[in-house]
Order: structure tokens, then C-alpha cells, then sequence
């Protein structure tokens, strides 16, 4: 059975992942970066988490100038980023198309992603949890669209997978369209390849394992988030009074207040389960992955929804943060396959057919 | 009793009233027709039959005023924008009536009816919500005025009023409830500041008020000193019976939409939606039957506390079916149409985007009462269940712990 | 729009019935008939009920000796037997088999039916929610099996679809086995015809009408139960104190009970709609009683489980009579139908189809 | 601090006992050899290895148990039975150990920990179950004894029990959890009555427990009078631990049931279901790894509050589990196996029929602490959240509404 439990290392660097964020990704500056809309992620944030902190390059394997450090790590490094909602694009450059790039990617082109200086993003759409639609590539050209990409707006290359590999096209080479975005702090955008000029850098051996990671990373996202819901919950219904009590005495809402701590404590026991997993190697990695997608997106969505009722008018306000995790929770539990979803995968993956086999 | 207006009578005062002023005119014609139009009609007492007479009533029964605005519809008269001045008619007009002097009702009451003047509510505080009572602007008496400082939050239409409802602490030295007093403001008075307040939808259908060494003349206080407690009552209990809202036929809400993208849109279909589909089905309908059933026990003249369900489960759908339309949509519902800062007048649910109904509906469950300032009256008045221990009442309002 | 409301005539009718219901058929005496466990029904009760006060008759028309009432008096009548989980064949004969026979059935059994003195039960599954199982019918006898029929143990005539039409069957020339039902207040029983004589007494039109009016009618009598388990626990949290307070002052539970409360009162719409839909002909029957079912059966399930939560241990015993109800409402929730197979139809009628067309 | 035993030292202790005491002969033996070979266990210090030397354990570490209790099963030896005897083992003993003298220990560890004498828990009361410090028995001091009347309730066990632990009421006039005084009661002591109480299943796993005019000794009481609150705390806690559970398998619980159900019979399955299911399916191995990460926790010495959210989701699960299965049998599901009134001594929630389980799961949510009781546990020592005003603390016992 794998070590649930963190080890002193995770915790060394999720207390250090959360003191830069404190300092560097306070909600005010978050909600500045979403209310000016024009950035396609916080520049100055990801130079000092992935240059700075190292962490772009915390998948790649040492040789290629990264960290060669475990699923587990990411796991916290990305639970933070979730408890922040930092616009950074951490998961979907530095896991995700790093992931996608596996063992055989061109070493350059990784140590270029380790050092934090490019990012690139898998050019699937968010949403995506089965396998991509290919793209075609002819003469070294590719054409053809994909909507709703993350974090592809401010990416200094697109992985596109096409009938025969993996492709790069340089982000400058690509028509890219802004989309007005559910969540602002991970923008989406519309990919138009009109014969844009494409290198092929990987088979498409790695892409179900980069979605697989991505779907167990964004559970491990959603339990950060949840736990900022959660907490500043608690602290705000601390310190609130009406009716010359504290609101937080209230019996229903400390009701609810346990029950969401309750799933809470089992998003975070599956994800643990899920990351230890995709890091062991995986046989179980796929129940997992769904496991943790379902539970962490089921669990983010009701913590942020709790976080805005049991704020109130205030909750409800453009000027108070609980919007910025609202909506980042609703997003992500779209991202990488719905509960919905991976409900139905995971039915097939158990033996447990809607259908007489 | 005097005997009340028949249907028949009230049908007969409307043709003779229509015979003399033609709708069609008034409703094509600019805004000047229209308010002459609106006026007569008002004068006429055709415009709430159930207020008194000469205030632009008929002293008829409450029933009858689904008559009176259907034939005016019927006949292609214009309307006073309801939508527009809700908080006008709902809230302020009641208790103005209930409240307010022989000379309040003639200054007020018609410009309010024709939507001349639009009014709004100035109850809650940012320290005031749930516990409406712990409010804390201060109103100070000097001369014949009082002096009003202090700043109140949820405000809508609060940007375009001429007048506004507004309820004051007078005396701290009392328990909470015993020390407000309720007055009309004067909206362009100096000393007003209305700021827009931005919502997570992006727009600011709301507002922030802040008063400032504001002078209100004693002679727009409504009811007693001390007694605000008691007039917000009138103005309260108005706005849940308003809540109960419109007849609307089978999927007319918020779950039409979401049908219509079920049956729009085949690819999208899973058998764990359809399950969520059809459970959100079956209780938009089941609440759309109370709404029917609670329409007709007032009509009836026998009001029940059904109306609480009504407004309770509307919180609790409109945001399961936002939900669940987000759900369906996939990729597609993370677009939205904008985030730009609009200045909406109504809530308009059928048609903006998913994104918009999923965001907008988590006020359901907060303004106009908290679903769970809600269930405590369900639970309490209804169902009977005893209070909790309170702390809050006996203590003067200055002494206690906030 | 149909009326919603109650009208004097039958306001008068529900204070009858429960008055003499509250004489009659105490919780206790239930209690004592579901432990003793011996017979098909509570013989006295019925006779008082359906003889006595004429209400086996209720729906025959009064040229045949009946009461020629709408299906808005049966409502009341079920809802009121609901309450008091009632052992008596009032659903299943005097409204189903009755209605069964329909306007063609034979006016000498539905003058005994009217009389109270003979009961009959259609010979179908208690949970058939579409087209009954039609057994064969050759030379004036049948022959086969039907499982779990609601209150046929005790019923003298039992009503058996076959291809050509609706038989009539002598109870005694059945083997009937008791089955040990979930909910012994209507006891199921299996039966077996061997080549049981057999005489034609109706088309079979009018089955579909009654297997509507069952599920109908059940979900009156779910809001009946689920009235009694809201006012009981209400009671019961006013009068219990523990921590010195009254338990229903605690707020956590009061919010469950507001929230049942809601429940429940849709519920009652619902089924006024659907009751008063029946009666007038009925063209949203279908839909109506599918919707009626559903929400009868939640919340008649949810009002019978927080019944027996909220009394806490007290709720979980024999001698309480709270599991009567749990156990009634369970039962009704499989019959004529669950949830989920009304959904399912209701999907068909409202044009809501899960497979594209 | 003196160095704790090895996991090494601690299996070749096992091997050296089991080369002089043949497991598989005392298995396959009548119950004297049974009973010889467990008492040897004990004496040898390898029953509860973190009881303290002499009293069965060698005051190793909590962890080590499992290593013990796995070497024995795996060489076949009898175990004490711990599903029977387990409020001897869960409860009594750890309270006899913090609380009881030498002589207590002497007396009374030994036979509990074979099983040669069953122990039972008589706290809970017909008028204070959430409210356990509410309780009433009294209990009057008469010469050396305690002379104990009253009656308590919920009590497993009893009827075969030759000990309880018993809470009582010393002191009626002072605040409620400080008159509270804690024994050791003689089951076979006159004035003992135990009575079956059956429950909605038709069983009686439970009964009453009459004490009248009942003397226990003063050498009987655990801790000193008017210190009952805080010994029983030592119980609780370890109730608590308990209940955290065993380690099961994918699907071994309550979930297997329903899989097996629905995988054996294709023709009842329907999507609406098949969402029910995976929803279920997903929180039980949810709720599975939890448990498993707080044995982790547990067996790394940081044992943290995620055992809460074990027992909560536990009562939860399997009522929505066994609910669940009701619907997808339909029909069948509404035939019991019987309504006998039987006396089991262990819930069997894989092994009877599902009716038994729908029933048998309702009392999941309420024995051992109720839903609601644990709800508020977790809000107050877990998230820190406020107690509500409380009306019960300063209060003499006597005088409290009831």
C-alpha cells in the first residue's frame, strides 16, 4: 500500500511553496491581475516560482537541468498553487506538456521548459478526458483549429498531436483567440493553425500519461482550493457576529462547516492515493486519476459555493477573493473530464458496466 | 363593511376608462402620453384596485387586481415598468400607505405608481444582514430634522431614486429592536453617495449608500420614534408576499432553459446528466405547482406560509440548474459573453449566458433573506420548533458584542 | 388549471376519517397487528372503514351501490390512511382492482366491492410500474405464477390480466404464501394458479387507468406518512430536552426539518395537481402521476428516515412506531414504480430523451 | 524513557512462545486448552503489547499490536474472540488501566482480555443519550458500599456481561458534569435486571439495564467521586480510536454487496442507478483510503482528527449503500428473511439480506454518538468554530429543564 503520509521533504516544500505565495500571490494581487483581463498568466509570479524557486523544471529529469523530482512534489507544489489561485502556469506547462514530451523529448527543448524561460501547453482542449483529436500535419505543416486551450495564450510553444507524433509549433506562429474566460485566472484560447510551421519532438506515447497526471494534479489543485475555501470560511464565520454571537456558532452552518471538512479529509486521503500512485508506476493509475478527479472536483465546487454563501453579501462582491476560487473550482471541474465523466470511465475500469456485457 | 367591488363593476370601469383613453395612442405615442396615460388611469383608481380610493384604488379585493392589469394589457395599454420600480410597489407603497399621513400618501404615492419616481430600500449595513435589527446608522435629532450618518450596502436601483426607505438607530441605549426609527429619504439630499458595488458577474446591479450629516424633516418619519422595528415589518412581510412571484407555464424558468440545451444539443447527452436532468425536471415542476397552488390560496383569500417554500426552493434550483447546465455544456460553458461592468436593472436569467445563471443565482440564496434566515422562520413560525437561546434581546444595542 | 385546493366537502371528509382513524387505528394497535404477524389485514378496521363508514364503495358508481366519488375524496381518504399506516386493503381494492374492473366491469362484483364485504386485488407485482406479465387463460382456467402481490393474502377475488381480458379468480382456489414483507402493514404474498377456475370480467382498458391511480394514490398516501413523520418529530424535538434546552431548538435540526418541511409541501401541490388531473380526465395524467410518484416516494422516505434519526435511539426500537413508517415508506417507494422507472418515463413524455432520436 | 521493544524482538518473542505452546493444538482443543493457551499469551506480555508488563503487554509501541495479532493468526492459534468481546477491550480495559489501582489491574485484565469474562458500558439513559453528562442514576454512599438506582439504555452485551462500567450521579447539586461518579458494576449483583430491547430489525442486540437498590463497593469505583466526567472521557476516546476500524479491501465493505448485486443481475440495471452506484462506489473507496491513511497516521504515532470523518461517513455511506441496494432489487428487495426476534452478538452487514441492512444501518448514525453530536465535535475541536451559547453548564443538575 502506498505511504499516504507526507514525508519531511513535502512538507519542507509546501511551507516554503507557501510563504513565497503569501509574499508574491496575495488574492489582492490575483483579483488586480483578473480585473485589468489583458495578461495571459503573472509573468513576474512564474519567473520567480519557476526560474526563481526552480520549479518549471521540477518533472525534468536532472540531466536535462531539472529537479527529477516526484509526482508527489508537484502534488504539493500544485496544491498550493490551488490554495492561491496563482495565474501561473505551473500545471499545464510544467506538468502537463512536460509530462506529454515524456522520456523522449528532445533534451533542449525540456531543458529550455526547466528553466522556466518558455512554457508550452498541450494544444487539447480543457475539457479534454479521453484521447485528443489528432491534428494533420503535411509537409511540415500543420492546419486546423482547437478551442479552449489553457494557458496556450501566453505559451512560447504548442504541443500539437497529430496521425504521426507530437508536434511543436511556436505560439507566435498560431492565430490566438482570447476567450472571455470563466476563469480569468487560467485563461482559455482558440487555437487557429493556418499551415503554421511544425517540428515533430515526441511520439504520442506520453500524451494519455500527461493527461492522466493532469486529471490526478487538478484533484491535487482542487484540494488546495478547497482547503482556502474551507479555512477562510471558518476564520470569517470566527469573527463575523450577528445577532451578538459569533455566526459561527451557529449550529447549521457548523453542520455543514463538518460535513464539507469530512470530504475534504477524503479528497485529500484519494489524492494522496492518486499522486503516490502515478508516482509508483501506476497499475492502479487510472481508477486513481478518475478517484481523485471526481472527489476533488465535487469537493472544490461545494467548498467554494459554501465559501460564498456563508460569506454573505460580501461573498457575492467582485472585491472579495471567494469569486476567484468559485470559478476557478467550477473550471477545473470541467478541466481534464467532468465527474460526470469519469464516473462512466471508471464504471468501465471496475467492472461495473451500465450494460449487460 | 362598505361592499366591495364586483369583477363585473371593475370590468365595466375599465371600458368605460378605455373608451376615454386610447391605449394604443398612449403606448405609441412619447413619454409624455404615456404618463398622462398612467396618471389617468391611477386617478381613475384603476391602478392597485385594492388601495383606497382617490389613492388610485377601488378598495376592491386583492384578487381583482390580476383583472384590472390583464384588460389593461389585453388592450395594448402601456405599463408602468413594474420591473423597474418592484421596490416602489412591493415594498415602499404598503408601508407608506400603512404608515405615512394623509399627506404623504398625496405626495407620494402617485409618482410612484406612474414610475415618475423611483424608490429604494436602505435596510442593510455591512454589519446588518441576517440580524437586520443590529443595524447601526444613526439618525440624531436637531430641530426639526434628524441628522443621518452612516453607510448602507445592497442597494439596488439606488443610483436612479428619487426617494428612499430607510431605517435609522435613534437610541443605543435600548435593545436593538426598541431604538430604530423609519423615515423617507430624500435621494438627492445632500449628503447622499451612491457608489456602485461590482458583483462576481461582473456588473454592479447593486449599490453602496453612504450618508453623511444627511437632513431629513421630522415630517418624513413614518410611524413612531422607536417604532421602526414595527414599521419594517409591514415593508418585510410585503416583500416575501411579492417574492412569490408570476404564474409561469411548464418549463417557463430557468429549467426551459436547460431543456432546451438537452434537446438542442444530442452529443452532449450522458446517462448520469439525464438522471441530474430529469431529477431538476421534476422539481422546477413540483415548485412551478406550489407556486400555482400558493397563488391560489391567496386568491382564495386564505394565504398560507406556502409562499416560504416557494422562495426557498427557487434559491436552491436556480442554482442546482445553473449548475447542472454548466455541467452539460462542458468546455463550451467556461465562455462567457463578458466581464465588462454593466449597470443592469433586472436579473435577467433567460437570456444571458450559462456562466451569467450560475454566477448571478448564488445571490438567490442571500439577498431578500438568506435561505438560512429562511429556514429559521420556517422552522420556527411554521413548524413551531422553539428559538434558540438568545443573547441579543435584552442588552442595550451600544453594549452589545460585535 | 385544475383547482389545488381543498374543497369544504372534502375538508369534512379528512377530519372524518382521521377521527376515526385516531378511535380505530392507534399506533399501537398497528404496532400490535405487525407484531403478531398472523393475518392478511386488520379485519375490524376494514369493516368500520370500508363497510361502516361506506368507503370501499367510494369510487363505485351509486347505481352499483356506491358512493360515485371523485378520485379527489380517494385522495383524501389514502392520505389520511397514510398517516396512520393503516392495515387495511383500502388502495389496493376499493382503488385498484376497482378501478381495474372500470366502467365495463361486472355491477354485481362491484355491488360486493361497494359493500365492503369482498375485497379483490389485481394479481400483479406490487412494484409493476408498465404493462402487467399477462398470464394464459384456456378452457375457463389459469395457470402460472405472480410474485409479491400487495394484500391479495387476505382479498377474495383476485383480478388476473391475461391476453384476452381481466379473470376473476376465487382467493381459495389460489395457493397463496405469505411472504415476510418489508412492510408487514401490507403484506405481499406470492401466488400460484394451477388450472384455478376462471371467468372473464372486464377488457383490459381500464388496467392501465388503475396501475395511474395506484401510483397516483400512493403518493397521496406518501404524503400522509410523510405528514405524520414531520408532525411526530416536530412533537417530539419540542418536548426532549437534552443539554437543558429542547432539542428542537437546536438549529441544525430545525434547518432539516424547514428543508423537509419545503419537501413536503411541493409534495402536496404535486399530488393535488395529479389527483385533481385524474379526476378530470386527465390529459397530463401520465405526467402527473409519474411526477406524483416521484416526488410522493422522496420525500415519504426522507420524513420516515429523519423521523427515526431525530428520536435517536428511542426511533430505533420496536416499540416506537417510527419504523412502521420507514418501513411503509420504503415499501411504497418500490410500488407501482420507483423513482428512478418514473423518471425514466417521464423523460418519454416530456421529451427529454437521453439517446438522440 | 526506557528503549521500546523491536519489532524484531517482538517476533522472536512470538517464536519462542509459539515453540512452547502448540497453536494449532489449542485451536483444534476444547475450549480449556483454548483458554490455557490465551492465558499464556497474556502472561508472556504478547496479548496487548502496549499494556504495560505483567498486565499482558511489554509497554511497547501501539503499532506493534498489528505485528502480534498478524503472527498469531498466521500460525493458527485461537484468538480471544474480539468482535465479542470488544467494549471489554476497546473500553473497559483501557479505563481500568489510567484509572484502577494494581489490585483493579490484578483482577480484572487477565480474564477480560480471554474473554473468560465479558464486559459491558452502562452509560447512556432513556433522557440523556447526546446529552451523556445529563444522565440521572443515582447513586447514594451507604457505609463501604454505593447503593445504585436507575436505568440505562442501549446497552450490547448485558445479558451475557459479567462486568459494566457504570456512570452515575453522586452529586445532584452541583453543575452536571461535576457530580459524576464512575464504577465497576458486578452484572450478577442482586438487583440487577437486564432486559431485551428490540429494535426495528426484529432483533435484540441491545437491552435495558434496571439497577435497583444495587451495592457496589467502594473498592469498585474507578477515580474519585465527582471525577466520573473525566474518567469516562478516558473511554470515550478510546471508543473513538476504535471505531476507526480494520483495514478492508476495494469493495470489502458494505460496497461489495451492492457491486456483487448489481454485476449478478444485468436486467435490473438502469442508468439512473448506475449514477447512484458509481456516486456510491466513489465514496466508499473515498472514505476506504481514508481509513487507511489513518491507520497510517495512527501507526506513525501522529494520530490526527481524520478518524471523525471515518466514523461520520461510515453511518452516511451505509445507509445510502443499503438504501441504494433496496432499489435496485425492487420487489425482491421488499422480502425479509425474518422478523424472529433473535440475540445477535455482531452486526452482519455482508451476510443477511438487504432489508436487514437498510434497517440495521439506520442505527449507524446514532449508536456510538450521533451524526449530529460528532458534526459538532468536528466543528468545534476540528475547525475551531464557537460553541453556542450553552444554558447547561453552570446550572445545578437538579435545577435543569428536562
Amino acid at each position: 500500500m502506498s505511504d499516504l503520509l507526507e514525508s519531511p521533504d513535502e512538507v519542507d516544500l509546501r511551507a516554503g511553496v507557501r510563504e513565497m505565495l503569501a509574499a508574491e500571490c496575495p488574492w489582492q494581487s490575483v483579483l488586480a491581475f483578473v480585473s485589468s483581463g489583458g495578461e495571459a498568466y503573472d509573468q513576474k509570479l512564474w519567473r520567480t516560482l519557476g526560474t526563481g524557486m526552480g520549479l518549471a523544471g521540477l518533472l525534468v529529469p536532472e540531466a536535462q537541468g531539472g529537479a527529477g523530482a516526484q509526482w508527489r512534489a508537484a502534488g504539493v507544489v500544485v496544491e498550493e498553487l490551488g490554495r492561491a489561485v496563482a495565474p501561473v502556469p505551473f500545471l499545464s506547462s510544467a506538468v502537463v506538456a512536460t509530462t506529454a514530451l515524456g522520456a523522449g523529448g528532445s533534451p533542449a527543448l525540456l531543458g529550455q521548459l526547466a528553466s522556466g524561460e518558455l512554457t508550452a501547453a498541450l494544444a487539447v482542449p480543457y475539457g479534454l478526458w479521453k484521447a485528443p483529436r489528432l491534428l494533420s500535419v503535411a509537409g511540415g505543416v500543420v492546419t486546423g483549429t482547437v478551442r479552449g486551450v489553457a494557458d496556450a495564450l501566453g505559451a512560447g510553444l504548442l504541443l500539437v498531436p497529430a496521425e504521426d507524433g507530437l508536434y511543436a509549433v511556436e505560439g507566435s506562429a498560431v492565430r490566438r483567440t482570447r476567450v472571455v474566460s470563466l476563469d480569468e485566472t487560467r485563461p482559455l484560447c482558440d487555437l487557429e493553425f493556418a499551415a503554421a510551421p511544425a517540428r515533430l519532438v515526441a511520439s504520442l506515447e506520453a500524451v494519455p500519461c500527461a493527461l492522466r497526471a493532469a486529471a490526478t494534479l487538478t484533484a491535487a489543485e482542487q484540494v488546495g482550493l478547497a482547503s482556502w475555501c474551507l479555512d477562510t470560511t471558518v476564520e470569517h464565520l470566527k469573527s463575523r457576529y450577528q445577532f451578538a454571537r459569533p455566526v459561527g456558532s451557529f449550529q447549521a452552518l457548523k453542520h455543514r462547516l463538518a460535513d464539507l471538512w469530512v470530504e475534504l479529509t477524503q479528497a485529500r486521503a484519494v489524492v494522496a492515493y492518486a499522486v503516490a500512485d502515478l508516482a509508483s508506476g501506476g497499475e492502479d493509475a487510472s481508477v486513481a486519476a478518475s478517484l481523485a478527479k471526481i472527489v476533488g472536483s465535487e469537493v472544490a465546487v461545494r467548498a467554494a459555493e459554501e465559501c460564498v454563501q456563508m460569506h454573505g453579501g460580501i461573498g457575492f462582491t467582485w472585491e472579495h477573493p471567494a469569486h476567484l476560487y468559485l470559478k476557478r473550482a467550477k473550471a477545473t471541474s470541467v478541466a481534464y473530464g467532468s465527474p460526470d465523466r469519469h464516473r462512466a470511465r471508471l464504471a468501465g475500469l471496475v467492472d461495473l458496466p451500465l450494460e449487460a456485457s | 363593511m362598505a361592499s366591495l367591488i364586483t369583477e363585473a363593476d371593475l370590468r365595466d370601469r375599465i371600458s368605460a376608462f378605455l373608451a376615454d383613453h386610447d391605449p394604443a395612442a398612449a403606448a405609441g405615442g412619447g413619454d409624455a402620453e404615456r404618463l398622462a396615460f398612467l396618471r389617468a388611469r391611477f386617478d381613475a383608481g384603476l391602478a392597485w384596485v385594492h388601495f383606497p380610493a382617490g389613492l388610485g384604488g377601488l378598495g376592491a379585493g386583492r384578487v381583482l387586481q390580476v383583472v384590472a392589469d390583464e384588460a389593461f394589457a389585453a388592450a395594448g395599454a402601456p405599463d408602468n415598468r413594474p420591473g423597474r420600480i418592484g421596490i416602489g410597489l412591493g415594498m415602499a407603497a404598503p408601508t407608506v400607505l400603512a404608515h405615512g399621513t394623509p399627506a404623504h400618501h398625496e405626495r407620494w404615492l402617485r409618482p410612484l405608481w406612474t414610475g415618475e419616481e423611483v424608490w429604494c430600500q436602505l435596510f442593510s449595513e455591512p454589519g446588518a444582514g441576517s440580524d437586520l435589527a443590529g443595524l447601526a446608522t444613526r439618525a440624531r435629532r436637531d430641530g426639526d430634522d434628524w441628522v443621518v450618518d452612516g453607510q448602507k450596502v445592497w442597494t439596488s436601483m439606488a443610483h436612479v431614486a428619487r426617494w428612499a426607505i430607510l431605517l435609522t438607530r435613534t437610541d443605543p441605549d435600548v435593545p436593538k429592536h426598541a431604538g430604530l426609527t423609519y423615515f423617507v429619504l430624500d435621494m438627492t439630499a445632500p449628503g447622499v453617495e451612491v457608489r456602485p458595488l461590482r458583483q462576481l458577474t461582473g456588473e454592479a446591479e447593486f449599490n453602496e449608500v453612504y450618508l453623511t450629516g444627511v437632513r431629513i424633516p421630522d415630517d418624513h418619519r413614518l410611524g413612531d420614534v422607536g417604532a421602526g422595528w414595527k414599521v419594517a415589518q409591514t415593508t418585510l412581510m410585503n416583500e416575501r408576499v411579492s417574492i412569490g412571484g408570476g404564474a409561469l407555464p411548464r418549463e417557463g424558468g430557468m429549467i426551459g432553459v436547460l431543456a432546451k440545451a438537452w434537446r438542442d444539443d444530442p452529443a452532449r447527452r450522458t446517462p448520469g446528466l439525464h438522471d441530474t436532468l430529469m431529477r431538476l425536471w421534476v422539481r422546477a415542476e413540483a415548485a412551478r405547482l406550489t407556486g400555482l397552488r400558493v397563488r391560489q390560496q391567496l386568491a382564495a383569500g386564505a394565504p398560507g406560509p406556502d409562499g416560504s417554500a416557494v422562495k426557498l426552493s427557487f434559491a436552491t434550483l436556480s442554482q442546482q440548474i445553473s449548475a447542472a447546465e454548466l455541467d452539460f455544456l462542458g468546455d463550451e460553458g467556461l465562455r462567457r459573453d463578458s466581464w465588462a461592468m454593466s449597470r443592469p436593472e433586472e436579473v435577467d436569467f433567460t437570456g444571458r449566458d450559462a456562466g451569467y445563471r450560475y454566477l448571478r443565482a448564488k445571490g438567490n440564496s442571500i439577498e431578500g433573506g438568506t435561505s438560512e434566515v429562511l429556514r429559521n422562520i420556517i422552522a420556527e413560525r411554521v413548524l413551531g420548533l422553539p428559538a434558540e437561546p438568545r443573547v441579543d434581546t435584552r442588552v442595550a444595542w451600544k453594549d452589545l458584542p460585535r
